[in-house]
């Protein structure tokens, strides 16, 4: 189970990263988007994984629970990243409206083609 | 029970929100309203430091939740200093930006700056790693905000840069915090600074990459090569006022090395003794080479700006990374004479920028040119740090710190070529936009003397607030050079206390009432 | 009658919310129809106006019978279409379009018809004319289109004109 | 008057010329003048004491933890120098009154004269080497803006720029050296320092020490190799040059050369470096002068090799030859200041300083005549004027001195020093003032009026009469300068006098004298000789040095930050993975030992559709709708793996936030292009998909281990767990974390949601008010567009949904305490609801019926939320401390009633406030006009049938 | 009596498991976008509502307590169901249907997805 | 027996909710995908409850809940582009 959740985040790190590193905003963005996937389970599964053991307390039952921090963590660390993806959406769009294109790298001007 | 602690961050919290409302289509209310909460927040400030100056150690507890479980915030001297560096430096920013009508330029620059104040004085304040993480988000949100104030498609397009990178750099954060946590199983500074020193010794591998990884993070904010590429792009093409607050964004993380660095990861621990200087040392002189050449490679004088802060942070790190008070009483000095010089000359260079275009030939003839020369062979003298200002003893009381160092003569070295470097580019810019007459063009007044009347007609006309700041700034770098013993004794004061955890740790952990 | 109209603009959504709430809060309570009750008040209140026009349906009865009759339907269809989807060779299936006339004019008994309408058997509802006079509608296996026009207008929609209008 | 004040005054005095100028040019120069004379004065009070070989001392502490405090002392050679400084700039002030035209802003000019002359007096009355330090980078720094002080002129700007280049290499140098010297001393006071030359001369660092002082020495005294700033700094106008040539600025490095003597000198070291550095000089300068064709330029080789001279002679490190160089230091001072002004005289008066073009000024300009006479004659050492004087003793002290194993070497080369020096002088004289006269000067040249000659003429009368009344005038002064350059040994024995006998010293200076004239006599084949020869010129050396600085610098600059973020963020993941690893594997890993999960076929499929749609996001990112589609199935799986490992409230907010996400990201997408095309290399590629593996495998691998660990302490989280339901009142251990023991942190992070949505809000204003609204009023749409903007069921579906979307967000608001939910979920599904309104009907419409601006909304949540945090202070408790109790209303159950739920309507309006306020302000870039409609559908049989609406009326 | 009630339980599971399963295969197996859209809107949706019932059997038989919310999912399926059909369909008859294929749509001017008469936009 | 029959409906889920992956990764144009997408939301909905039974535990109901609220949302906002580009006009 270890092995499956650390190779699942693995994968979205490696297609975040490759993503990140495109030459457009778009994707730029998309590649955070999966970073940010990434980063939350990392960071909920610190917590350890557990089934069925969620951090609600029961009245009546002497139960064990999963470790509730982490996912008050990831909860604010949700919230933080979906204000700032939509900060850089619009920071892109921004961007591409005022100067006509997409390229993040400030280098690519518009006609250097394919060799960016 | 005194809330005073908290203040520095619920002032500005209220403020902005209470603007957006109420006052969010009345600029000249804004202004006031900021105005008037910036002064407010000055004067927290300086009862904070106040009460820190004593030495003792106060700690807020939120939610009335002790330590660890809820967040504390920690007032001592080193964290006081930074807020009452933050009031200083804002005040400024904000006359100057009042002064320029750059706030005009674009929407709800005051909720943004008051964010911005809140989200550093929260930085410096907290005694809770994730706390820190949120306040680093607050701070950069807004900073994200400012930088692309008043649009624009080259800034726009430095901003998407910046915001990406420190993008990652929150991931990295998070990455950081998830292996610390996973490792101690908690957040609290002080806590964890127990919790750390009682690792086995043998489980050292995962503690070490979450010191490492932390340590990388500030390294991001602080500019440390290799990670300090957002800073030229955006520095350089945001808004003038904003880049000059940005010098205290630089020093967050400075300072959160300094905190977690002789807090959890003491120099005297042996599981991360040997990680946090080697490194960091290296990277410091590079940062200082990279960011002083900087200053004579650019034609740009935002960017020659944005190189000069980067070379003293450089200067500021390589203090830091030595770990010894002497070292970190010539760093706590260093960073209230860095901030307040990079503002400086970032609005400097905004003023330059407004009157006469980036390029560092000239092509029109500058308004109140020998005042703005001035100011400008005044932050260059700072950032070069030629005497007489703080900016010479700083790099004195760096230099001393190194002696006896096994790297003194690196240190030595770096420093003082790259000092000369820094020299050298600042004279060549000064030199061109100041003194070069614009190609083709004839003064019709050869003398451009602040004293001439003409100049006391052009002063009508512009605002006199951009000047007060600048010259504001100028004095608080002198009131730094004539006061810079009791400024070093407050800082190794501070050091001392810095490297002396235990009292800290109490304090948060309430241990006294055990 | 304007002052009840302004307090209760839509009286079926006030009961459907009330309903809505018991089912969320899965207890049956007092304090839970209490303020099941307030929510079914004050949220159509608050919503007035994204809702302008007032909706009105008669006879309940008629409206149990058309939900049973399209459940039963709904079953049907599924059995049909899975037996189609499994059992016939794709090149032996017989797509059509089907246009149906509307005598409805109500868009809620429209929405409702063409909603049904993709429920059951092997009908998809996909496009609506430009005046709103028409459905079109995609059947999975129509050999004969004219029959599944007939049935449509024939089962569904006059039970729905007799509700809404 | 105290030292500290003396050192002081003139920079006080700095800040009235700007000031007065307004009242005149008379009035800022008597201000500036005033000022030096009463730092002179105050000086002077106290030469009998230091006549009396008593050294006066000033302290104030200012830096005392670095070691840096105000300490002055006064002794033999601090009285000499400032009282040379200080004469002679009074002097100068005086000349410079005249001299100066009405263009010439004079404030400026004299505030920065008295800066540089504050910063020299500080220098040679510094106590501290931190101090003296600090004084001497002012120099560097005042001189920079003297030179610089005609900025019109391109070799102005130069001549300061490399000024203040060497010389602050020289400080920075010495910046280093002092701090060692004081180091090995222990302490950084010169009274300290001078009372150690054992253990700095036996220290290891001492040569170290000595290099990098005598570099700033060198460089400051414009010693070979450093000398060639010093000409360019001609630029300044002429009373600069005359002030920071003769007996200031130049003089620094002879001063702290003299200063360290006691404990530097007497080495071998310092000797062959020093002496020979100094001879070097002296000849190179003087054979530079004598070709020389400007009349700045002359008198400035002139200096390099004089300057060369008294280097020698300290150099030597006898104490006779130091009591020489304290007497030429003297004389070098009066003649050349004499002689900087009268060429100034000439220049202000001719229009010209090129020798070529003067000559038979004699009878044009007979008091510039004779002073330039007698002053050059003193220079060249001819009896009976001061210049000879020490000439004869320095000739005295070269013949025997050994240098290089030979008696000879050192004597001949002085000697041929002498030669051009005695030949440069007299063709100063000659070729300016001799010879016919000519009538093609491009002014008509007379003698000015007293306020320029005045100056020099008294320093003339000073080259007289210290040669014929040396003993009486200078003596007692040399005899305190030179025991304060010697230390604590005894004064040797010298006498200044003209007379000597029949020494080698006469002969060498006779011949030298001859010899000379036969240059002058020969100098025009020689010039033919001199320029034929390939020399470098220094200047364009350095120039070309600093240009290749500047172009590497450059090139370095712009390549390391070329705007790239694709290697910016690739550096970033590379470096990081490698510190990372670093810090890993040099750590200790223990063998694990935790038990591993179990895996289910369930979680083996979530894996699986997790990882490919991933991939597939990649693989399909180049259709930009296809890849937010699969980016869907993605975060959908993230959502499922939340739920799987028991976190229902991550899995709702992830859900939630994944479907605002992506209804923003296509909001955007309709502005921006459809595909992404291929702009990287296969090789660019493959380096990216192997960073992006790095990145990868180090994420995981740090995962596994983390998992894998069994970390010895517990969590702080059980106490989180045990004090929940008690202290926080809430069942939903989460929530009650995130409303109250972490309720700063959701204080922060409603308002980074917050600053968002304004953030947005101010950048959609700045944006659609710049060109970008016309264009996107022209946007021609990339992609056909279907009719039927708002379709009837999706408006109907919408009126049903929406309320219930409502009750959902209220209900999952109320239970969040206890259950899975609460606000900030809350937010994000009535936000949603909302959506789905804008969505059916439209921006327009919808907005039409909002009631409630989103700024407000945001900002009475944030309040909402701080308020109730202050709520607390009024129980004086802190910030955020909740309170909660259960209510019981009778035929009710009891219901809980806690501020926590209140801190958490502050979340919920700030989440809801922001997100629509984004929203909007991204739908607000696809406004056109005329797309208001005023019905929510566009399609409506029954508002086309007269009969049905009718009765709907 | 237990007995009884897991049969009913399971069988509305196996029910809905196979009606789910396919739905789904339908989506893979039938030929044309248009055919497509048939399997999921209804398979699918009589899948999950088999799972519904048997889960609100399951807590009411078994678990012994009323749970009735998986009512409203339900509910909210059958809300959503047609209309995300519709608009799949919109789509695809926007995209690759042009107005000669189609059926005339009685006395209107055409459908609405291809009608182009009301769109403002340049 | 109610376990083994909710694993065989877990396992006819699963092996659906791949087919409905398998169509989002390979089909012919972005409806279908989306249509896969819409059905696979379905299926997990499905899936939840199943797990909700599995482990008798209501707590992730609402999960199930939001994700068939939200899920018809962001299917729509998908048509909506495909039809209008512009998704609130």
């Amino acid at each position: 189970m270890e092995a499956l959740v650390a190779s699942a985040v693995a994968v979205l790190t490696a297609c975040g990263v490759y993503l990140v590193l495109r030459r457009r905003t778009f994707p730029v963005i998309l590649g955070l988007s999966l970073l940010s996937y990434a980063v939350n389970v990392f960071l909920f599964a610190t917590g350890r994984l557990v089934q069925n053991m969620p951090p609600i307390l029961s009245k009546y039952a002497d139960a064990t629970y999963t470790d509730p921090l982490p996912q008050a963590l990831v909860l604010t660390a949700i919230v933080i990243s979906f204000g700032m993806t939509a900060l850089v959406v619009m920071i892109a769009l921004g961007a591409f409206l005022s100067s006509d294109t997409d390229r993040i790298n400030t280098t690519d001007t518009p006609e250097s083609g394919d060799n960016a | 029970m005194s809330h005073l602690i908290i203040l520095p961050i619920v002032l500005p919290a209220i403020l902005a929100p209470f603007m957006l409302m109420v006052v969010r289509h009345h600029l000249d209310l804004q202004r006031i309203f900021s105005v008037a909460g910036t002064m407010a927040f000055l004067g927290i400030a300086i009862a904070l430091t106040a009460q820190a100056s004593t030495g003792d150690i106060h700690v807020y507890e939120l939610g009335n939740w002790s330590a660890p479980f809820g967040i504390v915030l920690v007032l001592d001297r080193l964290s006081g200093l930074m807020v009452l560096l933050t009031a200083i430096l804002a005040l400024a920013v904000l006359l100057y930006s009042i002064g320029t009508d750059w706030d005009k330029r674009g929407h709800h620059f005051h909720p943004l700056f008051q964010f911005q104040l809140m989200g550093v004085a929260g930085a410096f304040l907290t005694g809770d790693a994730f706390n820190l993480f949120v306040f680093f988000e607050v701070l950069l949100i807004a900073s994200y905000g400012l930088m692309i104030h008043g649009g624009g498609a080259k800034r726009l397009r430095a901003g998407l840069q910046y915001v990406v990178y420190n993008l990652l750099g929150s991931t990295l954060f998070l990455f950081a915090l998830g292996t610390i946590y996973a490792v101690t199983g908690t957040l609290n500074m002080a806590d964890l600074a127990e919790r750390v020193a009682a690792l086995p010794a043998d489980d050292t591998a995962l503690i070490r990459v979450g010191a490492i990884l932390l340590l990388l993070v500030f390294s991001i904010k602080a500019a440390v090569l290799p990670l300090h590429f957002w800073l030229p792009g955006s520095y350089a093409n945001a808004p003038g006022p904003v880049a000059a607050l940005f010098a205290i964004m630089t020093k967050v993380g400075a300072y959160s090395i300094l905190r977690m660095y002789t807090l959890v990861f003491g120099p005297d621990l042996a599981l991360s003794s040997s990680l946090v200087g080697e490194w960091l040392l290296p990277a410091a002189l590079l940062t200082l080479a990279v960011g002083m050449i900087g200053t004579l490679g650019t034609r740009d004088i935002s960017r020659l700006a944005a190189f000069s802060a980067i070379g003293s942070m450089g200067t500021l790190l390589v203090a830091i990374s030595m770990f010894t008070p002497l070292a970190t009483g010539a760093a706590i000095y260093y960073i209230v004479h860095s901030t307040l010089a990079t503002a400086l000359i970032f609005l400097i260079a905004d003023m330059v920028v407004e009157r006469q275009g980036p390029a560092i030939t000239p092509t029109v003839p500058m308004a109140q040119s020998g005042l703005i020369s001035v100011l400008f062979f005044i932050a260059a003298i700072a950032m070069a740090g030629m005497p007489p200002l703080s900016g010479f003893l700083g790099k004195i009381m760096v230099l001393q710190a190194a002696a006896n160092t096994p790297q003194q003569t690196l240190i030595w070295s770096v420093i003082l070529v790259f000092s000369l470097v820094a020299m050298v580019g600042l004279a060549r810019a000064g030199t061109m936009v100041f003194w070069k007459t614009p190609d083709g063009y004839e003064p019709p007044e050869p003398s451009d003397d602040a004293d001439e009347p003409e100049d006391a007609v052009l002063s009508a006309r512009v605002s006199r607030l951009p000047f007060v700041a600048a010259f504001g700034l100028v004095a608080m770098l002198v009131a730094m050079t004539i006061f810079a013993g009791p400024a070093l004794t407050y800082a190794e004061a501070t050091a001392e206390q810095l490297f002396d955890s235990e009292p800290y740790r109490d304090a948060v952990l309430r241990k006294d009432a055990q | 009658m304007t002052l009840l109209r302004k307090l209760f603009p839509h009286p079926v959504l006030s009961v459907l919310l009330t309903v809505v709430w018991l089912l969320l809060v899965n207890r049956f309570s007092i304090n839970s129809l209490l303020f099941g009750a307030l929510m079914g008040v004050i949220i159509p209140f608050i919503i007035r106006p994204y809702w302008p026009n007032m909706l009105r349906m008669r006879h309940p009865l008629k409206i149990a019978e058309f939900c049973l009759v399209v459940l039963w339907d709904i079953v049907v269809a599924n059995v049909v279409v899975a037996k189609l989807i499994v059992f016939r060779r794709n090149k032996d299936l017989k797509p059509a379009w089907v246009t149906v006339p509307l005598d409805l004019r109500s868009p809620e008994a429209i929405t409702v018809l063409a909603g049904t309408i993709t429920l059951t058997p092997g009908t998809v509802s996909s496009d609506m004319s430009s005046e709103g006079h028409a459905i079109l509608v995609h059947c999975l296996n129509a050999p004969d289109p004219d029959a599944v026009r007939d049935e449509i207008k024939s089962r569904y929609e006059r039970r729905l004109k007799e509700i809404f209008e | 008057m105290s030292l500290v004040l003396i050192a002081l005054l003139p920079f006080l005095g700095a800040i009235l010329p700007p000031l007065l100028i307004r009242a005149g040019r008379n009035a800022a120069a008597w201000s500036a003048g005033g000022t030096t004379l009463l730092a002179l004065v105050g000086l002077l009070t106290h030469a009998p004491e230091v006549m009396r070989g008593e050294v006066l001392t000033a302290r104030i502490e200012w830096v005392p933890a670095l070691g840096l405090n105000m300490n002055f002392f006064l002794d033999g050679l601090g009285l000499l120098f400032a009282g040379l400084i200080l004469g002679i700039g009074l002097l100068i002030i005086l000349y410079a009154r005249f001299y100066l035209s009405r263009e010439d802003p004079m404030g400026q000019f004299y505030a920065y004269l008295l800066m540089f002359q504050g910063a020299m007096v500080g220098i040679v009355l510094s106590d501290n080497i931190l101090l003296l330090l600090v004084f001497w980078e002012l120099t560097s720094l005042s001189s920079f803006l003297l030179i610089g002080f005609w900025k019109h002129l391109p070799e102005g700007r130069q001549g300061a720029r490399m000024a203040l280049t060497v010389t602050g290499l020289g400080g920075l140098s010495m910046i280093a050296g002092l701090l060692i010297l004081g180091q090995i001393a222990g302490s950084y006071d010169l009274s300290v320092i001078l009372t150690q030359k054992d253990a700095i001369q036996a220290s290891p660092y001492y040569l170290v020490a000595l290099i990098l002082i005598l570099i700033g020495a060198f460089t400051k005294s414009a010693q070979f190799p450093f000398h060639f700033w010093l000409p360019h700094a001609m630029a300044a106008p002429t009373p600069v040059s005359a002030y920071l040539h003769s007996a200031t600025m130049v003089k620094a490095g002879l001063f702290l050369m003299a200063r360290l003597w006691p404990v530097l000198a007497g080495t071998p070291e310092w000797f062959y470096i020093v002496a020979t550095t100094g001879l070097v000089t002296m000849v190179v300068g003087a054979k530079i002068a004598l070709f020389k064709d400007d009349l700045k330029a002359l008198l400035a080789f002139s200096t390099v090799s004089h300057l060369g001279l008294i280097t020698m002679l300290l150099g030597f490190g006898t104490k006779i030859a130091a009591v020489t160089a304290v007497f030429h230091i003297i004389n070098h001072a009066t003649f050349k200041a004499a002689l900087f002004m009268s060429a100034g005289i000439v220049d202000h008066e001719t229009g010209t300083r090129d020798i070529k073009r003067l000559g038979g000024l004699r009878k044009l300009m007979p008091i510039t005549f004779a002073m330039v006479t007698l002053a050059s004659l003193s220079m060249a050492g001819i009896p009976p004027l001061n210049g000879f004087l020490s000439k004869e003793m320095m000739l005295e002290e070269a013949a025997h001195t050994v240098w290089w194993h030979s008696h000879y070497l050192l004597p001949a080369l002085v000697v041929l020093g002498a030669l051009f020096s005695a030949a440069y002088s007299f063709r100063l004289i000659a070729h300016t003032f001799l010879g016919p006269q000519r009538n093609d000067y491009p002014a008509h040249p007379h003698d000015p009026g007293p306020g320029l000659w005045l100056s020099p003429a008294i320093l003339v009368s000073l080259v007289v009469l210290i040669g014929l009344f040396s003993k009486a005038i200078a003596g007692p002064i040399v005899a305190v300068a030179s025991q304060a350059v010697i230390g604590d040994a005894e004064l040797p024995y010298y006498s200044l006098k003209i007379w000597h006998g029949f020494t080698p010293a006469l002969y060498m200076s006779a011949f030298a004298t001859v010899a000379g004239l036969f240059l002058l006599w020969q100098h025009k084949p020689l010039e033919r000789l001199w320029n034929a020869l390939p020399r470098p010129e220094a200047k364009t050396i350095f120039e070309a040095l600093i240009a290749m600085l500047v172009r590497a610098s450059e090139r370095l600059t712009n390549a390391l930050h070329d705007g790239s973020l694709t290697r910016y963020a690739g550096i970033f993941v590379v470096f990081v993975f490698g510190m990372a690893s670093y810090a890993y594997f040099t750590g200790n890993a223990p063998a694990h030992i935790k038990p591993l999960g179990d895996l289910g076929p369930l979680a083996v499929m979530g894996w699986v559709c997790l990882v490919v749609s991933a991939s597939c996001v990649v693989l399909y990112h180049r259709n930009r709708l296809l890849a937010l589609v699969i980016i869907g199935v993605t975060g959908l799986m993230v959502s499922l793996t939340f739920n799987y490992f028991s976190a229902p409230d991550l899995a709702l907010t992830q859900i939630s936030v994944e479907v605002v996400t992506i209804i923003l990201l296509l909001l955007a997408l309709n502005f921006m292009p459809k595909d992404t095309p291929i702009d990287s290399t296969k090789a660019q590629r493959v380096r990216d998909v192997v960073i992006s593996i790095i990145a990868g495998v180090g994420v995981g691998g740090l995962l596994y281990a983390v998992l894998l660990g069994d970390f010895s302490q517990p969590s702080i989280s059980e106490y989180h767990l045990a004090n929940s339901y008690k202290g926080g009142g809430g069942t939903n251990v989460v929530n009650v974390i995130l409303v109250d023991f972490r309720g700063f942190d959701t204080f922060g992070e409603i308002i980074v949601l917050g600053i968002a949505a304004v953030v947005i809000f101010a950048l959609t204003e700045s944006v659609l008010a710049s060109n970008v609204r016309a264009r996107l009023l022209n946007r021609e749409p990339d992609q056909p567009i279907a009719g039927d903007a708002h379709p009837m069921m999706m408006v109907v579906a919408t009126r049903v949904m929406m309320p219930i979307a409502l009750l959902v967000g209220v209900y999952i608001f109320l239970r969040g305490h206890n259950l899975p939910g609460g606000g900030f979920i809350a937010g994000l599904v009535v936000a949603t609801a909302f959506v789905m309104q804008y969505m059916a009907s439209g921006f327009a419409w919808a907005s039409a019926r909002q009631t409630f601006p989103y700024h407000g909304i945001i900002g009475g949540g944030v309040l909402i939320a701080a308020a109730t945090g202050m709520g607390a202070w009024f129980n004086d408790l802190p910030f955020l401390t909740s309170a909660f109790g259960y209510v019981y209303l009778p035929g009710l159950e009891k219901f809980e009633l806690a501020t926590a739920a209140l801190f958490d309507l502050g979340v919920f309006l700030a989440v809801f406030g922001a997100i629509m306020l984004a929203l909007e302000s991204f739908a607000r870039y696809a406004w056109q006009p005329g797309i208001e409609s005023e019905h929510p559908m566009d399609i409506n049989p029954e508002r086309d049938d007269p009969k049905v609406s009718e009765g709907e009326a | 009596m237990e007995q009884v009630y897991e049969i009913l339980i399971v069988f509305f599971l196996v029910v809905s498991g196979v009606f789910g399963l396919v739905g789904s295969f339908g989506l893979v197996k039938l030929p044309d976008p248009m055919s497509r859209l048939h399997a999921p809107t209804k398979a699918t949706t009589l899948g999950v509502g088999g799972v519904l019932l048997a889960s609100m059997l399951h807590s009411v038989l078994i678990e012994g307590r009323l749970s009735l919310h998986e009512l409203l999912i339900t509910l909210f399926l059958f809300l959503t169901a047609p209309i995300t059909a519709h608009f799949i369909a919109k789509a695809h008859i926007h995209r690759h249907v042009k107005s000669e294929e189609l059926p005339k749509p009685g006395g209107d001017h055409d459908w609405a997805s291809l009608d182009q008469s009301d769109n403002t936009a340049p | 027996m109610i376990d083994i029959a909710i694993h065989f409906t877990f396992g006819c889920f699963g092996a659906a909710l791949l087919m409905n992956l398998w169509k989002i990764l390979r089909a012919s144009g972005v409806g279908d995908r989306v249509l896969a997408l819409d059905t696979m939301v379905i299926n997990v909905i499905a899936m939840i409850v199943l797990y909700g039974m599995w482990f008798k535990s209501e707590i992730i109901f609402e999960s199930a809940l939001i994700i068939s609220m939200l899920g018809f949302v962001s299917t729509v906002a998908y048509t909506r582009f495909m039809l209008r580009g512009n998704i609130i006009e």
